[in-house]
């Protein structure tokens, strides 16, 4: 018997909430197939199974906000034996919850009845989201309840209007919809956003910001950026896609993946985790793809065992998973275990980025618009494409000779993209 | 006041109810006493043993609608009211087949159906209680007497007071029946009270009062019979103190320092049943066999109540909270 | 004239017209206490009834406070459906054996076979400079008691109209009548102004915050509610009406509304209804709960005879539009 | 479809269904549509994809600067189904 948990789909998340069911007690799964839906802060997620079983229990009810951890089901992996299922947790509504009234209801997003049952009647449950924070905000309880059910990070949040600063629903309101208007102002769009949106806004720069101000806090960081002529990589993706149709062409992004996996390869002093004061490299190269999300924030996507994948698998990859990114259906596989990132302005960005490190990796590279510079070769100035290939390593792992001869490296395979096939 | 209703009609089979009355509530309390020392019943168990003649010298004249209020000391009064043995002994053990459902134990004996009124435990508490119901009597033009028993330890309670000029001021037919011991738990009636006759204070409120020996079960009769008549004759509350004595001690748990063995063992000579008994004896009245056959009879009820308590159900603690207020339909 | 001026009715005149009508409904009801017939009763609500009824069924009491509630009691078990007029709550406590002994046991303790459908009126509250024997608020302790159901009219409307709810209810009520209320005028009512008993009515509705009260308190919220208003603050106005059993579904349903409790009582603060009330919503309304529950109750005094004196001691409107405000975080 | 206000309606669906919250409404038929929408190159290849399995027509890559704007877009699809 195999008991299935709440996963963490990274360091900062805390408590996860069960949207969806995907299998029913009695169901036959196999390992990687879907088996719920879980909303996180970065928004839904899709949980695989790690196992062929059976379903044994379902622990938790839809709607139901837990903490990383705790046990959700049960599963029976093929060999175990089946055991007489233990008491089913009763139902996490609680006769005493007092439901909100409706209008209140009204004006969130319609939370579904356990959601407010479970936190209402679970003052721990509640209480552990904001644990990491040492001097927590005073927050009055309304104001708080509407936070967790909002997935805001009351903890972030500056002081408010209540005695001492506490935090009442009048800040919380204030602070959404300033958010809200934000981001009317920098992402012109026609229809009015919902408040779900805005709430799944407001948590991802959350958890943005939870992410980048560790990094900065804790790595010491150090940059460097080499300009890499495309010349030959796009002349071979010109003749690779003269005659395919577009769902088979490669975008030179597929070519710089694949040259970065395969230079990663060779200093895996970049590619790894820091963690307890020592790193330790990964054995293969999963390549974190930060996408940029049209409504605004970013996710980061692991493409597994990078160094092993042609351009046109690397390929496959990118559309699948910006494309699976932008619905909210990644799987926590590919949310977790990245061991480095790239972080791609695309072809319309700037030139350069120097990005911020994703803890506990040790290195993020920063892919520049793909641009036409004048560029001088041997005598001559003629124009050429080039993309800025940037590194944003950490100090405490390696050092600025070994970040130059990775940037180095990468330059090398994308002068010869046939070897990257 | 008419001369018929006045004496007792003293026959052999009067005064074998009378005896058998008063046998039938010594050995259930007997018996409750066994039972308490083996944790059957619980709370506080005050016996009447001693005092039987005043319960069933005063119960034999009333008729069946008429109302009776009494103390915590009250399963004789009970018991010659005409409740069952089983009710009341399956009450002492809590359950739901008791008197009351179990809810009151030895204190709170009622039956609404025999107009039994507890069964109450605040020494004087329910005298307003008894003019109250006799008030109601009065109003509805109901020609029924409420008796009032209570001991002689209420007389220095401000609702003794209240309620016998209540009772007086408004001619209301209750008759007062003081069951005056001699001890209010351990103290003395000659320590708390300055004017010691009962019966006195009463006539001070002009209440006809008089005073019986108490251990006299046809005294009693013939004073209730008397007193009831001119009640239902309109005469309104009069009071009765009857002299007796409590056998055993307060509760279960009394030392009886505030008194000596020797009063004790005087008074049981003169004890009510013993007294009957004897006169029964010496008069060729009661020969062995009827004695025994008295005892054998009280002896199966009672052991046929001890049975059905035993058997009876405990509440569900499901229905902790019914008979608070009404139901709702 | 009577086509422009409305009809008017005091609450003392709506509480006779109670008594009267109960009394001309049902032979069985009658009304006993200290001075109810021949003086005309102590706040002049049983005035011309001894006339109109006659001495069997309006019954001048001796001062015997614990003989004449008993009596109730036992008329009421006897059949018969007394009105019991207690003059003020503080004597009240004189009968306090048998309301709280006897009243509020007698079903329970008997198994369910016993109904004491008596309803014990008193006046009760400060403001008329009675000092200190003759002022206080104490019906939260009879509040506190199982088996006996609590009432306090505020309205015309509900003075008018409660008593004959207290009647036809088998179990014992104690109706209490603030004193300063016996003057208050409001047009003649009708019995659809007056819902059940036990139900909590929302006096004005607001979505700021939530005040709650009952009898000679009622009318300070709703003052100190208006005064809001001039400050943009839109108060609830709760009157419980029946304090026990408290109809926490209305009080909760606001709060949960509001967010924000105040509770104005006229009982002392230590141990009061108001307490309890804070308690229960902190117990079931925590997780909407915007600000910390407050309570605006009487100082802990005995409440004195001067007239400053006396109102500093008990609940004010200037006080409940500060609390208010400070919930508010103004 | 043949009709330029067809095709300039199959267009902007597709592009609303790659990028739900683009802002088509406001856009400039004669502006850089990428830049105007904010695509980048694979929201781009994905609308190729999408005409190419639709329209039936393979854009190559050596086009791409004939279809910067929506009118142009539209203009050259036009003459590519005339010509089928």
């Amino acid at each position: 018997m195999k008991t299935i948990t709440m996963p963490s789909f990274g360091a900062d998340m805390e408590q996860g909430k069960l949207t969806e069911w995907n299998v029913k007690p009695g169901d036959t799964v196999h390992k990687g197939e879907i088996i719920a839906t879980i909303e996180t802060m970065k928004g839904l997620i899709d949980m695989e199974v790690f196992d062929d079983g059976v379903i044994e229990q379902l622990l938790i009810e839809p709607g139901s906000e837990v903490p990383v951890g705790e046990p959700i089901a049960t599963l029976r992996r093929l060999g175990d034996v089946a055991v007489e299922a233990p008491p089913v947790k009763a139902p996490l509504v609680e006769k005493s919850a007092t439901p909100l009234q409706t209008d209140q209801a009204a004006h969130i997003s319609s939370p579904p009845p356990e959601t407010t049952a479970t936190i209402a009647s679970q003052p721990d449950l509640a209480l552990s989201a904001n644990q990491g924070h040492q001097t927590s905000p005073l927050i009055s309880p309304a104001a708080r309840y509407q936070a967790e059910l909002q997935g805001i990070n009351w903890g972030a949040l500056p002081a408010g209007s209540g005695p001492n600063g506490a935090i009442v629903l009048a800040d919380l309101e204030r602070y959404i919809q300033a958010d809200q208007q934000q981001l009317n102002v920098t992402t012109p769009t026609a229809a009015p956003r919902s408040i779900e949106q805005d709430v799944n806004t407001l948590k991802m720069r959350q958890a943005i910001a939870a992410v980048v101000s560790q990094s900065k806090r804790e790595i010491p960081h150090y940059y460097l950026s080499h300009d890499i002529s495309l010349t030959h990589a796009l002349q071979w993706l010109k003749k690779y896609n003269e005659d395919r149709q577009p769902e088979s062409r490669i975008l030179i992004n597929a070519l710089i993946y694949c040259a970065i996996a395969k230079a990663l390869q060779k200093f895996p002093a970049f590619n790894g985790f820091y963690q307890n004061n020592q790193f330790q490299p990964a054995e293969q190269v999963h390549l974190g793809n930060a996408i940029n999300l049209r409504q605004g924030g970013l996710m980061v996507a692991a493409i597994h065992n990078a160094e092993a994948l042609s351009p046109v698998s690397m390929m496959d990859k990118l559309k699948d998973q910006v494309i699976r990114a932008r619905e909210g259906h990644l799987k926590m596989s590919e949310m977790q275990d990245a061991t480095i990132t790239i972080s791609n302005l695309g072809d319309r960005g700037s030139d350069s980025i120097l990005g911020v490190i994703f803890p506990p990796q040790v290195a993020l590279l920063g892919i520049g618009r793909v641009r036409e510079v004048a560029w001088v070769e041997g005598q001559h100035i003629k124009p050429v494409t080039i993309v800025s290939i940037s590194l944003a390593a950490d100090h405490r792992v390696t050092d600025g000779h070994d970040g130059a001869r990775l940037l180095n490296k990468i330059n090398k395979l994308l002068q010869k993209p046939e070897q990257l096939v | 006041m008419t001369t018929a209703n006045t004496k007792p009609h003293i026959n052999k089979t009067h005064l074998h109810f009378l005896l058998k009355q008063m046998v039938r509530i010594r050995r259930f309390e007997e018996k409750c006493a066994e039972l308490y020392m083996q944790e059957k019943i619980r709370g506080f168990l005050h016996l009447y043993i001693g005092e039987e003649a005043v319960a069933v010298g005063v119960m034999k004249v009333l008729q069946d609608e008429d109302a009776v209020v009494a103390t915590y000391r009250e399963h004789g009064h009970a018991l010659a009211k005409g409740l069952s043995m089983n009710a009341v002994m399956a009450e002492m053990f809590g359950k739901m087949t008791g008197s009351s459902r179990g809810r009151g134990g030895s204190m709170h004996i009622f039956d609404a159906s025999k107009r039994f009124y507890g069964g109450n435990a605040i020494v004087a508490g329910a005298l307003p209680m008894a003019v109250g119901l006799a008030l109601a009597d009065k109003m509805q033009n109901r020609n029924r007497v409420t008796v009032c028993f209570f001991g002689e330890g209420a007389a220095a309670e401000g609702e003794f007071h209240e309620s016998l000029n209540l009772a007086k001021l408004w001619s209301l037919p209750v008759l007062f029946v003081c069951e005056n011991n001699m001890y209010a738990m351990g103290t003395a009636l000659s320590i708390s009270e300055s004017e010691q006759h009962i019966f006195k204070k009463a006539q001070g409120y002009g209440l006809a009062a008089v005073e019986v020996d108490g251990m006299n079960v046809v005294d009693v009769e013939a004073a209730a019979q008397k007193c009831c008549s001119a009640i239902r004759q309109g005469e309104g509350p009069h009071l009765i103190e009857c002299h007796t004595y409590r056998f055993r001690g307060h509760s279960m748990f009394d030392t009886q320092l505030y008194r000596s063995p020797d009063e004790v063992s005087s008074w049981q000579q003169k004890g009510p049943i013993v007294q009957l008994k004897q006169w029964l004896e010496q008069n060729g009245k009661l020969d062995q066999t009827e004695w025994q056959q008295i005892e054998k009879e009280v002896q199966q009820e009672i052991e046929e109540a001890v049975t059905f308590a035993e058997q009876s159900e405990l509440e569900p603690n499901s229905a902790l909270c019914r008979d608070v207020y009404q139901e709702s339909a | 004239m009577h086509n422009t001026v409305q009809e008017q009715l005091t609450y003392r005149e709506a509480m006779r017209e109670a008594i009267r009508e109960a009394m001309l409904h049902d032979a069985n009801v009658f009304l006993m206490g200290e001075d109810v017939g021949h003086y005309g009763g102590c706040y002049a609500v049983s005035k011309g009834l001894l006339q109109e009824f006659g001495e069997s069924r309006i019954i001048d009491t001796p001062l015997s406070e614990s003989g004449f509630v008993g009596a109730g009691i036992g008329a009421a078990m006897g059949g018969m459906r007394p009105i019991v007029e207690v003059m003020t709550v503080n004597f009240s406590l004189l009968a306090l054996d048998q309301i709280v002994n006897n009243a509020a046991t007698l079903r329970h303790m008997s198994g369910g076979q016993i109904s004491v459908p008596i309803v014990i009126r008193m006046a009760t509250g400060a403001g008329k400079q009675l000092a200190a024997q003759h002022s206080h608020s104490l019906e939260n302790w009879y509040a506190h008691v199982p088996g006996i159901k609590v009432i306090a009219p505020a309205t015309v409307a509900d003075a008018r109209y409660m008593l004959a709810m207290a009647l036809a209810d088998p179990d014992p009520v104690m109706l209490f009548e603030h004193v300063m209320l016996y003057n208050h005028k409001a047009p003649v009512p009708n019995p659809t102004d007056c819902p059940a008993m036990a139900q909590a009515v929302v006096r004005k509705q607001g979505p700021d915050i939530t005040l709650v009260s009952y009898g000679g308190s009622l009318l300070k919220a709703l003052e100190a509610a208006h005064a809001l208003a001039e400050q943009q603050i839109n108060a609830e106005v709760i009157d419980l009406r029946c304090l026990r059993p408290l109809d926490t579904e209305t009080l909760f349903a606001s709060v949960n509304k509001t967010h924000r409790l105040l509770v104005v009582d006229e009982g002392w603060r230590t141990g009061s209804l108001a307490g309890e009330i804070c308690a229960l919503v902190a117990e079931h309304c925590f997780w909407t709960l915007d600000a910390p529950p407050q309570r605006v109750c009487s100082q802990e005094v005995p409440i004195p005879y001067p007239k400053h004196l006396e109102e500093a001691a008990t609940p004010q409107v200037e006080q409940i539009v500060t609390t208010a405000k400070q919930i508010m975080y103004r | 479809m043949k009709d330029k206000a067809a095709l300039t309606h199959f267009l902007l669906e597709r592009i609303k269904a790659i990028a739900p919250d683009s802002d088509t409404d406001d856009l400039d038929p004669d502006e850089d549509m990428r830049d105007e929408l904010d695509l980048d190159s694979m929201d781009f290849l994905r609308l190729l994809e999408s005409i190419a399995k639709q329209l039936n027509i393979n854009i190559p890559e050596m086009d791409y600067n004939k279809i910067t704007t929506l009118n142009t877009m539209v203009s050259y699809l036009s003459e590519r189904q005339s010509s089928l």
